[in-house]
Parts: structure tokens; C-alpha cells; sequence
């Protein structure tokens, strides 16, 4: 889960990194911002990025000024998000931006750092542009964080008697937030060096790897559903499954036991011209009865016309599937219709179960490419 | 041949009285697996279908010589049951669930390497030798011996394919579920050495997917050790993009590692063949066959 | 360093080990055993074992009991070790006596316990005859202590149902004593079940390795200082040399720059009749003035007559050693002398400094052999 | 030949600017070694003795192409200098202080073998290919070319023989300091096949003390793997036992592991011939070479 600022901010704060004074505001709550030093900066909470390009960021000189904007900025919606919580937060004068991360390296199998002088919103055309600006250094998980690697990383970029000690208390505690809160991105930036000299972390992003927050983080797991907007995503998860919205124009959604199969399957559809609107992934070992619920949450949506389940079973049992598919045939809407694809562990169960589908709306087919003969057939795509 | 299991592979089931443990152990045991004992904490002395079951992993593997154990636990308990597994000294351990942590993988992944033993999953079928044994819960009857063989990050579409095969007379000497995993156990990388080792296989398929660099590496191996004919497919060409990884994530992803576009190119300029669906992978097959 | 049982307990509890209440008391202490639960144990603690059979171990009903009988143990000197502190605890009555101790494995290189149902002082004899009832099981330093140890280990010793958690819960804790503190060895015998069928460490034996303790744990530093007796010792650590106590009866000492030598000079010696008195290493990189020291050192005791100063320079420099030499060489009793074999780094230079000793109490010998023979002529040695 | 130093290795001395850092490069200097660069935090941009002074290891390993490096730093930054060390792909790292935490020791012999790094120390007097080059502060004044192999745990006994031998002509290939500390980086059975696999070396000398149980691996090593003639020395039958360890020192030791008595049983029964002294072993030598 990616992590909006002000949750970000907690995380460090737990973990003794500074951050800027500031105070988050719902709508409908009395700002008590007396704590809050000025000139601030309100800044929309939003699970996006570009939200200063949208407005969403706006500089005040006091508090009056910093309730009407706050007034304002909750009322904004960015990117399809409604803006449901504002930051206020002293005004960091800095002399210099920095760029903190550490990150899963997938490939070497280790936490990376990654770390630049020239911090700040540019960042990445700066990675494009002066690739040599930007520093990286492994850690190796049994020994964690030593002096070395900030030794390293600001002696690269020129930085080497700046802040050696807070730097390094910074990255071990940046270390410990994505280390004990199992993290696959722990993101500063800008990192400041403000005009004290002092490092503060001005902005921040988070991203908890959802396998562990499940559970070692329950803490984070219940922030997680208190903040999804989307009731689908919530009732899929419930059943312990994945939804995940696609194109806004699909006629169509998706339903699988693998995430691997769902790709091909899109994969396929797409190359027909019939993108999804979403898809769900059973996940392995799904029973009947949450199969049922994982059809209705796909084909509850307005405008779905025909959900193609394309199942092979393995862990996950064909009769299970037929079950499910049987019952959810039962609500469909008019004219919606199911393309069924069944293989794999108890196919004989599976099939047999079907024979006695009363309505008309389920297709069986053998593969792939017949289910997406069936989809073309029906929607008149290429 | 075929690699990791075979007819002579002794094998542990952990989680054996479970739901899952007990239904497949009742398959792996139905398509010939010698299955030799079974480990649940608590449940020692029990039997699940004439398995003996132990409360630890080292009796049971001391009792039985056992060479190999499949994890049938759920995701929170994966960290311990491998750790144990490990300890115990097993040199294959095959770990089935989803969902396990990521940086437990990460953990598991040093100590199976630092102690010399093969780690294959999390998230993954197992391992099947057709014909000869299976350790995992794949449907095996789709299954058929042969010399093709294929190591899938995608349980679902490694089925598919294998199907089709088996449908046309193309047989596998081993399939092996890396697993969909962040960290899996075991690369793709680290398993192409082991077939073109064996003599059983003479073509390997790797289903791929997007994200990390397993593909990327593995093109980097196929180049310098892989003889044999390796034919490759990448899905999610249309999945969303991911946009959680921040700046650092575009930052590490800037030379497009990654991407399948990436992933086809890097495997192409190795001499793999590229494959845009399952059943094109088979025609692929069919063809190196004649 | 080998803790005496009344600092091992501290350690313990540090950790939240249960230990049976009581009470240290040191002479002309007048004890305050208001919270010491009778019957109890008044118990001597010194630094060596056997204590029980020498009279160190004495039960106790009440408390005027007890005073009577910590005065007596306060008196009493066992194998040669004055009794400066008494420990009274309250008598646990047992079901049953376990062992359990963590040791660093040095063929394995990893820490591995030790576990038996069958504890108690008779530990090595039951270990000696029924090695089966002893137990081990290796500990992974990256993972550490999980359940499946203290299942297998309860297993194995047929007690699968007998306090898993508490026992889990004690193994866990005495892992971090033994990792944290940096042991070489963290034991408990016995570990009584008791009669509510609770488990408590009853006695504890914890040795802290040396170099650790000087860079980690400066309490446990100076603690063996303050209870150190032997002056000589505490000379020699000052200077950062190991001081070594052998043979009573000896009338030689031995000086070496490395424990190999060390021992194969001792070995050389013995085999000639001429056990050592004592014997100091200097370690590496000794100067001038700490050599002369660690001469002095050696050399003061009384009835030694020689020395042999067994040198061969790697990172220590043969004009040090010379110089130091010289130095030591002005301040021998009369008839004492010194054996130098000198080689190494700077070894021209150290002979040119020894050419001006102006006493004749230094032979200087090329090599082990000779000096082996200085020694048998001078001292009517075989 | 040799083993793991020689004319072409480029070597980096952590803690170049202390006291017997300076000193020490400049005797390795003087006897051919390739020092290639010096390290010490907050002295880059220094030099000693020529030779160019950085702030980390990685800057100085990339822009030297060094392949090893040598730590003349104190104990207590042994742990951090050989992690940065390996951590900065350095495949063979040198370590030279006494004291060094045994726990420590312990992390960095698992890191070191998960890293596939050669760990030499600590407390060791380093690596010396006669008329190569040096790592380490041994007098290299001692030795001569020549090919007999020594692996020592002590420093001293080490240079006792080492000098004897060079006086009566029997010159040496490589000689490494294994250490004298519980957790040696390297241990005897580490080393030895890479002795049996260099053309050089021709005979090996193992010098060993009392405690643990290397000379008893070594031992198993040599019945299985060693062709050449072995002689070893144990130190130490004299010595005041060690009454440390408690109950749990005896239970291990109740095999006899540890003792002088049992090493030398074990290297027997391999076919080693044993010394009693240094002396020992050059007369053993000068039969061997007759």
C-alpha cells in the first residue's frame, strides 16, 4: 500500500526522523492550528502524484489564511480523488534539496539506497539527464546500515563533511522504518538542509508491502481499508481476493485464479479490442460461495456486459468454480453473460455441475482463443 | 533425468493435517510421489493417508532420510516452516503459499543460498517430473513425460500451455513454479544451468511476467551457459502500469528493466524464442520439433 | 570471563529469566533478609566449581539460621579462593531438575543448545553414560531462536507437553543474554520445574568473551576488575597483556608476543623440567616502556630466578623489545637473569640496542633449542 | 603459483594513516607488494608513502581495481572495515587485529562464505608469497621462495619454523596467517585444497593449538582431498586447560575434541606426519624433501 504524505510522516516520526510542524484537517473539523508555525504550506492529501501542478499545494502567510484555503482545497478533487484530508505544514526555508530513498532491489535481492544532492521535484529528469548524480549503495540485510555507506554516499556526491551524523542517524532510522514496517519503498524527498544546517524531511513517501501488513501490521491494515473509497476493492478483499479497476470504457470484466493467467487474459481480449473494466483475481484455494460473491462484485458494475472466467485449477478445485459460477448465474442481469473456462483438479465435478446451469447465460469454452471468439462474436469486436 | 524431483525423491509434506495438505498429499501420493512422512506441530503420531506425521521437520527427515519437503502452511507460518526445513538440512524446500512477506522471502532467499539448499516459491505450484513424481499441488493429469521443459512465474499459464503440449504429443521432462513472487526462492536464472545439465530436456520454456529482472537475468544466462533452445513469453503487456514505486522506482526503472518490451528484446538478443501468447508458445514448440 | 553465579543470576534477570529471590551479602555486611522466602540455600561464590562438596552449599530454615551460617561461608576459603560474597536464596522444591545451556559451537560457528531432562550437578556423568538424554540443536545467528528448537527439543527428551511457552519463552531470553552480552556460554543447571510446574533457573553459569567485553559492555569490565585478586593480573591488563598464572612451584616465567609461541615455549621448557611460574603475552605492538612493565611484571615474584623472553617480531619491533629489555634488565634481583631470543622486524636494530645492556643478566640465544639449554645449565635442570 | 597473494595482486590497506598502517606499508612496499590505495573515513585525498589515500573502500576498490585488501585498523572497527570491505566486492579480505568480538567474527565468517569472499584473521599476521608479494605485517626478511605451503594459527610458531627452514635452503610458496581466534575467517580445511590445487606448492605445514576443532576438520579434509605430504605441529600440550566453558565445554568436549592428544590422533590417522616442536618439523621437512 502506497502511503498518502501524512501517514508517511507518522512513520518517520515514529522512527525519530524530523519532519516539519504541521497538523492534518478533515472536512467539517475546526482547524486548531495554534501549534503550526507561519509562513505554512497546505498541501492536499491525495493517493496521486502531481497534486502541486493541480493546485493541491498552496503557500500561507497565517492562520486565517491558511483556514480559507484549507476550505478550499478540501473542496478540490485531483485526479478523479476527492480530497478528503489537508496538511498544514511549517515552511521549511532550505538551502539545499536532497534525495533520500532506500528501495527493494528485486535484483540483487537486497534494500538499495538510493540517494542524490539534487533532491526535489526534478528528480527524475535529473536521474535521466546526469545519471552520475545519482548515488546507489546496497545494504546487506544481516548487518544493516554502517557509517560506510553514508560515508559513501556523501562523499559521491560532494556532500562529505555536511551533516556526516545527522545524515547517518537519518538513514539508520530510515533503514528501521522500511525494516520494521516491511516496506518496498521508504522515499524522502526533499530531504532539507535547512537554513541551520539542520536536516529536516519535507515530503515523503511510503509504500508497505501488503503480504506483511496482513500480518505483521494490523495497525496499517485497518488505516488501509478506513481510507479505500472504492466499496468493490473493500468487498473483494474482504473475500480475500484482488480487484483492480482497469478502463473506465470496458464492456467487460475478468476473473481468474493467478495473476499470471489474468494478464494473458487481458492480454488476449485487449488484442480483440475489448479492454477490461476490471479484473479479480481469486487467488488460489477459493471455496464456492466467495466464488459467487467475486462474480456478483464484477458484474454489479454498470454497463458490464460479460465476465470471462478463465480458470485452471490447481490448488484452486474446478467443482468449487462450478459451484460458484452456478449461483452467480442465478443474479445476473439480463443479457450479461458468462464465458467460462475450466481446467485443471476436479474438472470432471466441475463440468458435471454445470450441465444441470438452468439459464442460458453461461458459455463453456475449451481455450483462450475460443472464449475470445465467443466475446467478439457477441459484441461485434474485431 | 529431469531436475529436483524425481522417482527417487523422499518427501516431507509440512502442514500434512491441514486442509490442503491432506488433499494433495492424497494426490501427490495417487501420481506415484514418495511421500514419506508429514509434519504438523502437536499432531506427532497421527498418519494422513498412511503418512507417519511428526511434530518436527529434523525427526521427521532423520526418521525417513527424507531429500525434499513441501510446505503446505499458510503465508504467516512460511518463515518458520522453511527456517526449519532449512535447519533440518533438507536440500530442496518448495514453498506453496501466497502472500508471504516480502522481506521474509528476502531473509530466506540469503539463508537457503548461505546453506547450500535449493528454495523454489513462495506462491508456486511446486515441481513436477511427469510420470515420475510431483511435489506441489498441480493438476497433474494434464501433465505428460517428455523433454520439454518450462520454468513459469505464472502457475495458471504454465498450465495452459502444458495442455496444449500434452494435447499434441509434446512432453515435459520438469516443470518447476519459480513463483509470482517479488523474491522467489529460486530464479529462472538459477534453475536454466540445472537443464542444460540434463540430459532428459532438450527444449526449455520460461513463462514470464513483468516487473524485477529475472527475465533480464536470465537472458544474461541463456547467453553464456544455454545451448539448448529456449522459447520465452512475457505476460501483462497490457496490465496497468505500477505507480507505487516513487521516483526511486522510476529512477531504478529507467533503462526500461521491467517492462515487457524490455524483458522480449533482452531475450531475443540472447536467441530466444519470443512467444505472444500460450498457445503461440506451443506452435514455437512444434516447430523446433520437426 | 566466567561470571560467579550471583553475577550470572543479574544477567539472567536482565532478561526477564525467572530466578529464585535472594540476597548477595558481603563480609561485615549486616544482611537485610526480609525478603528472603524460607527454607532457603546460603551459597559461597566463588570463581571455580565443587563448592557444594567443600562445604560452600548449606541449607538454611529461618533467617537467625541463616546469618549464622552466611558468617561461617564468609570465613571459609574454597580451593584456594576466599569466600567474598554469600548468596541466600529461597530453597526451590523441585519436580524435576533440567539442563539447559547456549555455547558457541566453534566447529559449527554457530551458537547451539545444549538440553537434557536429566539436569543437575551429575550433568557430565549423565551425558557420559546416556549421551542420548543430551540433546543439541544449533541456533542460525541470522534467524535466531523460533519454536521449532523448543519442539524439538522437548520432543527428543519426551517432555513434548510440559511448559512449551515457558520454556519457549526462557530459550528465546537466554539468547539474548547470550547474544547480547556477547557469551561464549550461557548456562542453567539446574533448570528446576517446580512444584506448580513452573520453570526457574536455579543455578547459572555465563563466561563473556574478553574482547567483547572491552569494546561492548564496560559494566561487565569493570566488574572483573573490582573482583579481581591477583595484583599481577591486574598489572599485566592495565598494560593490555595476558597474564597467566601456571605452576606454583615454578621457577621460571615465560614472555612471548603470541599465544603459539607462548605455548610451544612452555612445552619446550617443560620437557626439560622447567614448568613455568607464570607467563605473560604481550600481544601485538608492545613499545618499549610496556614491555619493560610486563617484564617487571614477571620478574618481581618471588623464588623466580630467570626469564625467557621468547620474541619474534611481526608488528612487534625487535628495537622496542630491546629497549624494554634494557630498561627491566637495571632493575633484577641479583641472580636473576633473562633468556632473550630475539628475530623479526628490526631485528639489526634491536641488537645494536642490547650491546649497550651493561649488567650481565641477558643471554641472548638464536634459538628454542638453546635457550632450552642456558636454562638446564643454570639451573641444574635435565 | 602460490595461493591468494602474488605479483599480480593490487592490494588496498585499510587504516593506511595509523601508527603500523604507515609502517606496514611501507614494508610491504618495499618488498614488491602493489599497493594500489590506502583508506581511512575523513583522510581521502592524502597519500602515504605514494601511495593514494580514500574516504571509503568501494571508491578506492573502483578506481584501482584493487582484489584484496588488508585492515591495520583497531578490534573494535574490525567489524565495520571487513563489512565494507566485502560489501564493496573485494574477494579476499585480510584481517590482523587481536581482540576482535568472537560474535562479530561469527557474522562476518557467514557473511564472508554467503558473499563467496575469502576472510583471512583475524589476529593473523596476514598472507606472504615469497618473493611475490605480502600481505600482512610478517618479517618477510624470514622467508624464501620455495614450496612448501604454511598455515598457521600462531604468528610466532609460524616465523620460528618458517626461519629455520630458509636456512637450510627449504623455501616456501605461500604462508597464511589462519589466526589464533575462536572464529577464524579462513579455517585449515578452507584452505587446504586450494594448496592441494597450486602447482607450487609441494608440502604443506599445518601449525595448530589445543581448542576447537580445526585441526580434527583439517584432518578429514586432508583423508579425503590431500595428496601432498603433511606435517603439522600442535602448540599447547602444556598449556593450563581451559575450565570456562561449564557443564555444556565438557559435554562437547567428552569426544575429546580440543586436545592435543586428539588433534594429533586425528592428523595421524590421515597420514600428517606430527612434530613435537618447531625443530620437529624442519628435520620432517628436510626427510620429506631428501
Amino acid at each position: 500500500m502506497l502511503l498518502m504524505e501524512y501517514l508517511a510522516r507518522d512513520l518517520l516520526a515514529e522512527k525519530n526522523i524530523p519532519i516539519p510542524r504541521g497538523r492534518v484537517v478533515s472536512p467539517g473539523e475546526t482547524p486548531d492550528l495554534s501549534d503550526v508555525r507561519f509562513p505554512a504550506v497546505v498541501k492536499a492529501q491525495v493517493p496521486t502524484g502531481g497534486r502541486g501542478k493541480a493546485g493541491g499545494i498552496l503557500p500561507v502567510m497565517n492562520a486565517k489564511e491558511a483556514k480559507a484555503v484549507i476550505q478550499n482545497i478540501l473542496g478540490m478533487t485531483i485526479k478523479g480523488f476527492p480530497v478528503e484530508r489537508a496538511l498544514v505544514v511549517e515552511k521549511i526555508n532550505g538551502k539545499r534539496e536532497l534525495y533520500l530513498a532506500i528501495l527493494l532491489d528485486r535484483g540483487r535481492k537486497c534494500p538499495t539506497v538510493i540517494f542524490s544532492a539534487s533532491g526535489g521535484v526534478e528528480i527524475e529528469e535529473i536521474a535521466r539527464t546526469k545519471p552520475d548524480s545519482v548515488i546507489r549503495a546496497e545494504i546487506e540485510p544481516t548487518v544493516g546500515v554502517r557509517e560506510y555507506h553514508t560515508r559513501y554516499l556523501l562523499d559521491r556526491a560532494g556532500l562529505e563533511e555536511t551533516c556526516f551524523f545527522q545524515f547517518h542517524e537519518i538513514l539508520e532510522n530510515l533503514y528501521r522504518v522500511f525494516w520494521d514496517r516491511d516496506c518496498l519503498l521508504a522515499e524522502i524527498n526533499p530531504l532539507m538542509i535547512d537554513e541551520e544546517g539542520n536536516l529536516i524531511a519535507v515530503d515523503a513517501k511510503i509504500n508497505v508491502d501488503d503480504s506483511a501488513m496482513t500480518i505483521h501490521h494490523s495497525d496499517l491494515l485497518e488505516l488501509r481499508d478506513s481510507l479505500e473509497r472504492d466499496e468493490r476493492v473493500l468487498e473483494a478483499r474482504k473475500n480475500k481476493f484482488l480487484f483492480i479497476p482497469v478502463a473506465a470504457e470496458g464492456r467487460i470484466t475478468i476473473m481468474s485464479n493467478g495473476s499470471g493467467m489474468l494478464m494473458a487474459s487481458m492480454d488476449a481480449l485487449q488484442q480483440r479490442g475489448l479492454p477490461a473494466r476490471s479484473v479479480l483475481d481469486l487467488g488460489g484455494g477459493a471455496t464456492a460461495d466467495r466464488i459467487a460473491k467475486g462474480i456478483g462484485i464484477l458484474m454489479e458494475q454498470p454497463g458490464v456486459e460479460g465476465l470471462f472466467a478463465n480458470i485452471f485449477g490447481g490448488i484452486t478445485r474446478c467443482d468449487e468454480i462450478a459451484a460458484g459460477v452456478k449461483t452467480a448465474a442465478e443474479s445476473l442481469r439480463d443479457g450479461q453473460f458468462i464465458v467460462l473456462r475450466l481446467e485443471g483438479t476436479n474438472k470432471p465435478q466441475g463440468r458435471e455441475i454445470l450441465q444441470s446451469v438452468s439459464r442460458n447465460n453461461v458459455v463453456l469454452v475449451e481455450k483462450l482463443s475460443e472464449a475470445a471468439g465467443v466475446f467478439a462474436e457477441r459484441m461485434g469486436a474485431v | 533425468m529431469s531436475i529436483l524431483v524425481d522417482e527417487n525423491t523422499r518427501l516431507i509434506v509440512q502442514g500434512i493435517t491441514g486442509r490442503e495438505g491432506q488433499f494433495h498429499t492424497e494426490q501427490m501420493l495417487a501420481y506415484g510421489t514418495n511421500v514419506v512422512a508429514g509434519v504438523t506441530p502437536g499432531r506427532g503420531g497421527q498418519s494422513v493417508h498412511g503418512v507417519p506425521v511428526y511434530n518436527t521437520v529434523r525427526e521427521a527427515a532423520e526418521q525417513h532420510h527424507a531429500d525434499a519437503t513441501v510446505l503446505f502452511v499458510p503465508a504467516k507460518y512460511t518463515f518458520d516452516g522453511a527456517t526449519e526445513a532449512i535447519d533440518a538440512g533438507l536440500p530442496l524446500v518448495i514453498t506453496i503459499a501466497e502472500h508471504v512477506p516480502v522481506l521474509e522471502m528476502l531473509q530466506l532467499y540469503h539463508l537457503a543460498r548461505s546453506r547450500g539448499v535449493r528454495l523454489i516459491g513462495p506462491n508456486s505450484f511446486g515441481v513436477i517430473s511427469p510420470g515420475k513424481s510431483k511435489a506441489g499441488f498441480m493438476a497433474h493429469h494434464i501433465f505428460s513425460p517428455g523433454n520439454v521443459a518450462f520454468l513459469s512465474r505464472s502457475a495458471t499459464n504454465c498450465y495452459e500451455t502444458v495442455l496444449m503440449c500434452s494435447q499434441v504429443g509434446i512432453g515435459q521432462s520438469t516443470a518447476v513454479g519459480v513463483g509470482g513472487d517479488m523474491i522467489p526462492g529460486s530464479t529462472f536464472a538459477d534453475l536454466l544451468p540445472l537443464l542444460q545439465d540434463d540430459p532428459q530436456t532438450e527444449v526449455i520454456v520460461l513463462i514470464g511476467e513483468i516487473g524485477g529482472d529475472e527475465e533480464e537475468r536470465a537472458a544474461d544466462c541463456i547467453a553464456r551457459y544455454v545451448t539448448k533452445p529456449v522459447v520465452a513469453m512475457i505476460a501483462g503487456r497490457n496490465a496497468p502500469p505500477e505507480r507505487t514505486m516513487g521516483h526511486a522506482g522510476a529512477i531504478v526503472a529507467a533503462d526500461g528493466t521491467g517492462s515487457a518490451a524490455n524483458k522480449e528484446a533482452a531475450l531475443q538478443a540472447a536467441g530466444v524464442h519470443i512467444a505472444e501468447t500460450t498457445e503461440h508458445i506451443v506452435e514455437i514448440l512444434k516447430k523446433i520439433k520437426r
